[in-house]
């Protein structure tokens, strides 16, 4: 067939809500679109009025799934805004905090919502049946993420402890080593989820992409860096808003990044892996050449494997902040708020996430821009199936559309941060 | 040694059966040993626990003398009594009690009796009711007056045709609602004192029902003449422990669980009246 | 428990995902929970979706959209009991900040094409379109509540959800109360419990994402505030945020606006 | 009258320690004193005092090197004596029955250091509640039989404290194991000890405790007298009763509502307060079940809902019922007041409302019973 129109309502094992538009003529793709209906939410513009010191609280609602790093972000910003300097400690504790996000993310995502495609499952339910101690050590890494965020922040979504200058109450050198074994048992199903994810069917599909992400001197990236691209970027976050520019297209509530001199470009696991490699930990490299990742990888079904390198990364990173922990005298910095613009930029798991905020002299803020990953990654999904959808297109429509799927959520697309569902509807004429 | 009086007993659901669309009536026996007896004093109320839901006080409206088996008969109203209600025979629940103090049979040696009730009220002087009619002899009248909500939620219907055929008792029942079916009296239980010929001098009243009603009834009764002192009345407040010590059933300086649920009206008469006490 | 498991399907309005990834945080107990019904829609755990009726719906998010308007009446059609989860879906949401504001001017800041935007003028909760069976609060919701629910319904019993305020279970647990000992703002006085007094615990005050409750008297609680320091708009934006539209805080906030 | 110092202070503890009990003494935690475990006298906040107001409470250094120089904080011992939640029992289904099963775990022994005289009074009144006329609470019994009680006498009061009006304090008078009086002078610190019971005769004469000379006894005495002088609040407690049962339609209840959260903390914070709810869990099988029994408050809206309506709905409802409880219908009820003046309620309230300016307030205007 040359010439088709499917649709597909939803998609799921994805976060919020959007539509794939695909239309096919004379067996290419002619036309796709990401459509995201998730509801716009207008975080920006109510951040405005707002005291400097809510940011934190109310960017972690933009994301239930990462609400760390819109805190973080929010945080680093307004920091970087006022010039406050944060005792190491403190910055060793918000690592921390990254860590526990990252190893519940990755895992919940790797796991529950694409291991599922790979395998053939509506979810993860249903493979629990077959791979039944597998889902549950699945289940057991992500719980270790979430004791992390637990401890240091109080609860895993939405937490209350991260503010403007540190944390309102650090945990004593006790508490957190009480997870110290737990995040040692992690850090061995890390390894051995990097394994299984190895051990999964990957098609044949390279793609050149323009990876984009932070990049520090001295750690794999969490909070702090330059941004760096394969392609010649590399800045500062402040400078981010020359080089990214955002566009609003018809058939999104999302908007869409480029980079204003190539275009589209990819945030997320593979970008830092490709651009931070050299910082990760000797059994990261080791499990990447063992499972024959590599020292760089361009098919993007393969995040899923350097999702399960960056866990072990995670694990390993907290591991080290715990054993060296020292307790901070003062669990925050004081803030002078003043008339200021700060920027910021920390990677989610999902990719790398911008805020920029203005404040005025009483510490409210007068404008906020926040650039999630998914609408970063959203023109190169788009790209992703347009390669990738000729080589499926003798497949009966269900396997197709379970193909498109997969390679949609190879992002572990965030709709809810974008704006978030995903409604496919194909079109072959 | 005393069986911890926080922890429920197995009993047996024997018999369950409708009386009207939403109350029914659950008769139970130990399970341990169905010969063993109950033993209660009229007025007097047990905790039913259904397993994993709850408990619910719940008074015991059958002849105390009849000591092998305890009916219940209970409102259906949310969670713990709509899980009772979907009993089997030979289902299991949980009990604890008997709990409370029991109307005045003693006392109302050789009174008149009034016994006033609205809804539900009937079930917890039912076995008074047994007491009076089988010790007939030591009472003077005897007068029951009923009000029910419509004609269809009259409860214990055949067991009120029986008694009023075959003992010396007047009964009165009135609707708040009628049907097409009723000839009866509508109106509130109060104006059923209109139909009795009661000595004020040595009537004794025992009252139960709502709380609105029984202010009504006490009310009328005094106007009648009726003395505080001989007026009983059964109060219900919320309920946890029924062993006086959860604080729930404060009723002023009483616990309605072990001070009451009966209480002599005179002894309440200056808190009765106070909102929200 | 019946024999056919009860069908549990789970929905997304306007919201950020947490509340019903609470689930998927119940590690300890997922598979039991999912184990213990037909999982029949819940996008964002499994691509099975299948067509309602349903015994029980899970809803997240507030309604903000005329899609959404449609939705959620066709979600009470096709649910026996209907559950709103989080505070978006009880109150609102932290997106009912724009319900002060011009939505037109609003859809400006962010978006550059305004015309493609299609949104209601409010951000409002579920019941205030359908009728709801219960409402869990939080932002986000406490997994283990939310187990609780599922649980109490599935076990025909009264699910344990107090609905007083934060500040007995912060006594419960222990804690030094904020507000007394360290002159901190703290909404816990009016505030519905369910978090187990997360934010004091931390040295914080709590900021309300449980809602109000039951009998909040917010007034007196703005009135002491005041007395510790806090400015008028202090006190408007503490009861101006995740739970801004619930009545009572609502009419705070009003109150202390200019 | 004996006299022990510190150190043999320290050997006490350790004694009970090795006896088996879990010492309980004062701590500081976020800012405040409460009672959790001690392992030697290192534990106990020195130097430390409270300074407390109607909603208000903040730690200060005195300036010496006193163990015992404040009062009382948020929490009480009826934390141990009466758990805030605690498991009554759990059951398994069988068949179409069940098994109820109790707790193995021991009962826990304790040792408490720091009971101040308020505090004795309010366990006293405890006893009562959980032993009443027709049924005795195993659970609380249990661990209150177990006690071993070393009650501190105060040498201060806090703005807040009335125990003099409540004839509770500030010195006690009975039902400790051993009683403490601590005298700092300027060469000396010491604590003049009393050992009322047979088992702390047992423990004391491990240590050295030399007789109390008369001048250390006045010295005692005179710490204690200061803190009744100092005392600056207090409740008229004369037909107290009446007074109460007898304004239940004063204005003055409505004004209060208007102040108060209905947030149930004066409540929690009492000592003697007792009220409590019971909750039933279940797994998710539906097959295990647990009776878990927690405090509860006359001021949460649920305490007084019945099917199909509530007794008790206004706040200005749930507050009369509290203090009208606590200092009228207690009295009838127990034979006490319910008050024993420890200040707790005033201290944190969030707003601060304070139970002796309200009493006094209906006292000065009161509403005669028609
Ligand atoms: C002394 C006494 C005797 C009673 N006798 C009877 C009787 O013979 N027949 C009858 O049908 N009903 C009787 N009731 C009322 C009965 O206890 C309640 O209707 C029942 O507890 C409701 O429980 P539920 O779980 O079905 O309702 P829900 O409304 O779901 O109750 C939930 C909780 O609220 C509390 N509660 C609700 N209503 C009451 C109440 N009225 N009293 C105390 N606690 C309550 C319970 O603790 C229960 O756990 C009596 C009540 C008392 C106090
Ligand atoms: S800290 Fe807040 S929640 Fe806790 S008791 Fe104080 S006022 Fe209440
Ligand atoms: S803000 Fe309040 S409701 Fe929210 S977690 Fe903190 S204490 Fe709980
Ligand atoms: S009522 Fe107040 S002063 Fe009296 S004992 Fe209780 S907390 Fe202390």
């Amino acid at each position: 067939m040359k010439n088709k129109t499917i649709k597909v309502d939803y998609i799921a094992r994805v976060e919020g809500e959007g539509a794939l538009y695909l239309k096919i003529k004379n067996n290419e793709v002619s036309d796709v679109r990401l459509e995201i209906f998730e509801p716009p939410r207008f975080f920006e513009a109510f951040l405005r009025g707002r005291p400097y010191s809510e940011a934190p609280d109310i960017t972690a609602r933009i994301c239930g799934i990462c609400p760390v790093a819109y805190q973080m972000s929010a945080v680093h910003a307004m920091e970087n805004a006022f010039d406050v300097t944060i005792p190491p400690e403190i910055r060793e504790l918000r690592r921390l905090l990254y860590c526990g996000e990252w190893i519940e993310s990755h895992t919940l995502h790797l796991y529950m919502l694409h291991a599922p495609d790979f395998l053939g499952y509506d979810d993860v339910v249903q493979m629990a049946k077959d791979y039944p101690d597998i889902v549950k050590k699945a289940l057991r890494l992500k719980k270790a993420g979430n004791d992390i965020m637990n401890l240091v922040g109080g609860r895993e979504i939405h937490p209350i402890n991260v503010k403007v200058g540190g944390f309102y109450k650090v945990p004593t050198r006790k508490e957190l080593m009480k997870m110290h074994d737990e995040i040692s048992w992690a850090r061995d199903a890390a390894v051995e989820t990097a394994r299984f994810a190895a051990t999964l069917k990957f098609p044949e599909f390279f793609q050149d992409y323009e990876c984009v992400s932070l990049v520090h001197p001295d750690e794999y990236p969490f909070n702090e860096g330059r941004i760096i691209s394969n392609k010649g970027v590399d800045i500062s976050p402040e400078q981010y808003d020359f080089h990214f520019r955002e566009e609003h297209v018809e058939h999104s509530h999302a908007l869409h990044s480029r980079i204003r001199e190539r275009g589209n470009y990819l945030v997320g696991p593979i970008a830092r892996y490709n651009l931070n490699y050299e910082k990760l930990t000797s059994l990261c490299k080791e499990i990447a050449a063992e499972t024959g990742l590599g020292r760089e990888c361009y098919n993007p079904f393969k995040s899923i494997i350097v999702r399960g390198i960056e866990t072990i990364y995670s694990c390993e990173e907290a591991l080290r902040i715990i054993d060296n922990y020292r307790m901070p005298d003062s669990p925050a910095v004081e803030v002078e708020p003043s008339e200021a613009t700060g920027y910021a930029c920390t990677e989610a798991p999902r990719g790398m996430i911008y805020h920029r905020y203005r404040v005025n002299s009483e510490g409210l803020i007068e404008d906020a821009k926040i650039v999630p990953p998914t609408s970063q990654n959203q023109k190169t999904i788009e790209n992703d199936l347009r390669n990738f959808v000729p080589s499926l297109i003798n497949l009966p429509e269900k396997d197709l559309v379970w193909k498109c799927e997969q390679a949609i959520r190879n992002y572990d697309p965030c709709i809810s941060c974008a704006t978030h569902f995903l409604k496919l509807d194909i079109q072959r004429e | 040694m005393k069986l911890d009086p926080m922890t429920p007993e197995a009993v047996k659901v024997k018999k369950i059966f409708w009386e009207t669309e939403d109350v029914f009536t659950i008769e139970l026996v130990y399970d341990s040993d169905e010969k063993r007896e109950f033993r209660f004093k009229p007025g007097q109320f047990n905790m039913l626990y259904a397993f994993g839901v709850g408990e619910s006080a719940i008074s015991i409206s059958s002849d105390s003398s009849k000591k092998n088996s305890l009916l219940h008969t209970i409102h259906k109203v949310g969670y713990v009594t709509n899980v009772l209600s979907k009993l089997k025979k030979g289902d299991i629940i949980g009990l604890r009690g008997p709990f409370g103090s029991s109307w005045p049979l003693e006392e109302a040696k050789g009174k008149d009796i009034c016994i006033i009730v609205g809804g539900i009220g009937l079930a917890p002087l039912r076995p008074s009711i047994y007491h009076i009619l089988k010790h007939r002899k030591q009472y003077g009248k005897f007068v029951l007056l009923y009000g029910a909500r419509t004609p269809r939620d009259i409860l214990y219907p055949v067991e009120l045709e029986s008694w009023r055929k075959k003992y010396d008792i007047q009964i009165e029942v009135t609707v708040d609602r009628a049907d097409s079916t009723w000839r009866g009296h509508v109106g509130v239980v109060t104006t059923l004192l209109n139909y009795v010929d009661l000595n004020p001098e040595k009537t004794l009243a025992m009252v139960c029902g709502p709380e609105i009603m029984m202010k009504y009834a006490v009310d009328e009764l005094v106007k009648n003449g009726i003395a505080e002192k001989e007026i009983y009345v059964s109060l219900e407040r919320n309920m946890k422990c029924a062993l006086g010590f959860c604080g729930h059933c404060q009723y002023g300086p009483s616990f309605v669980c072990k001070d009451g649920p009966v209480f002599s009206f005179s002894n309440v008469t200056d808190i009765f009246e106070i909102k929200e006490l | 428990m019946a024999n056919k498991k009860p069908r549990l399907a789970v929905f997304k309005m306007s919201s950020c995902d947490g509340c019903q990834l609470s689930l998927l945080d119940a590690e300890d107990e997922l598979l039991d929970v999912l184990g213990g019904v037909e999982l029949a829609y819940f996008p964002e755990a499994s691509s099975k979706m299948l067509k309602g009726p349903y015994d029980i719906g899970l809803v997240e998010g507030s309604i903000t959209t005329p899609r959404n308007v449609e939705e959620i009446r066709q979600i009470r059609k096709d649910c026996k009991i209907l559950i709103t989860i989080g505070a978006c879906a009880t109150a609102g949401g932290i997106q009912a900040l724009r319900n002060w504001k011009n939505t037109q001017e609003f859809t400006k800041i962010v978006y550059a094409s305004p015309e493609y935007i299609s949104t209601l003028d409010r951000s409002l909760p579920v019941n205030a379109f359908v009728h709801v069976d219960f409402e869990l609060r939080g932002c986000p919701i406490n997994k283990y509540q939310l187990i609780e629910v599922l649980n109490a319904f599935l076990n025909s019993r009264k699910p344990n959800i107090s609905t007083y305020s934060v500040c007995i279970d912060c006594k419960l647990k222990g804690n030094v109360c904020v507000m007394t000992a360290h002159n901190v703002q703290c909404l816990g006085p009016v505030t519905q419990t369910g978090c187990n007094a997360l934010c004091p615990s931390y040295n914080r005050g709590c900021f309300g994402c449980y809602g109000p409750m039951d009998s909040a008297n917010t007034a007196a609680l703005a009135k002491q505030f005041k007395e510790m320091g806090s400015t008028k708009f202090e006190i408007m934006t503490a009861f101006r945020s995740f739970n801004a539209y619930a009545e009572a805080f609502r009419k705070e906030s009003e109150a202390n606006e200019k | 009258m004996k006299t022990i110092d510190k150190s043999n202070l320290d050997k006490l503890i350790g004694i009970l320690k090795k006896d088996g009990y879990t010492v309980i003494g004062p701590v500081i935690k976020d800012g405040a004193i409460v009672y959790d475990e001690i392992d030697s006298i290192n534990d106990i906040p020195v130097g430390w005092g409270d300074e407390q107001e109607a909603g208000s409470y903040r730690l200060v250094k005195r300036g010496d090197d006193s163990l015992f120089g404040y009062v009382v904080g948020p929490q009480s011992w009826k934390k141990f004596l009466f758990p805030q939640r605690m498991k009554l029992w759990e059951a398994d289904r069988e068949g179409k029955g069940f098994t109820i099963k109790h707790s193995d775990e021991p009962v826990p022994k304790y040792a408490f250091l720091g009971v101040r005289s308020c505090e004795l009074k309010a366990i006293f009144i405890q006893d009562k509640v959980f032993n009443n006329d027709l049924f005795t609470d195993s659970y609380y019994n249990n661990v209150r039989n177990n006690i071993f009680i070393i009650s501190v006498n105060c040498t201060q009061s806090a703005s807040t404290c009335f125990c003099v009006s409540m004839k509770s304090g500030p010195k006690a008078k009975e039902g400790y194991d051993i009683s403490l009086t601590e005298v700092i002078s300027k060469d000396k610190h010491y604590f003049v000890l009393d050992d009322s019971s047979e088992k702390g005769k047992e423990l004391i004469a491990e240590l050295d405790t030399p007789a109390a000379t008369e001048a250390e006894i006045k010295a005692s005495e005179a710490g204690i007298a200061s803190a009744e002088l100092s005392m600056k609040r207090s409740m008229n407690t004369a037909g107290i009763k009446e007074l109460l049962y007898h304004n239940h339609d004063h204005p003055n209840w409505a004004e209060i509502a208007s102040r108060c959260l209905s947030c149930a903390n004066c409540t929690l914070v009492c000592p003697t307060c007792f009220c409590h709810t019971m909750e039933d869990t279940t797994d998710l099988t539906g097959d295990h079940t647990e009776r878990w029994r927690r405090w509860d408050s006359c001021f949460s809206l649920d305490y007084s809902k019945v099917a199909g309506g509530n007794f008790r709905t206004s706040p200005k409802a749930r507050y009369r019922q509290w203090m009208t409880h606590k200092l009228a219908s207690w009295i009838d009820q127990f034979g006490t007041s319910g008050c024993v003046g420890c200040g707790r309620c005033i201290s944190w309230c969030p707003v601060g409302i304070d139970i002796t300016r309200e009493v006094e307030k209906i006292r000065n205007s009161p509403k005669t019973k028609s």
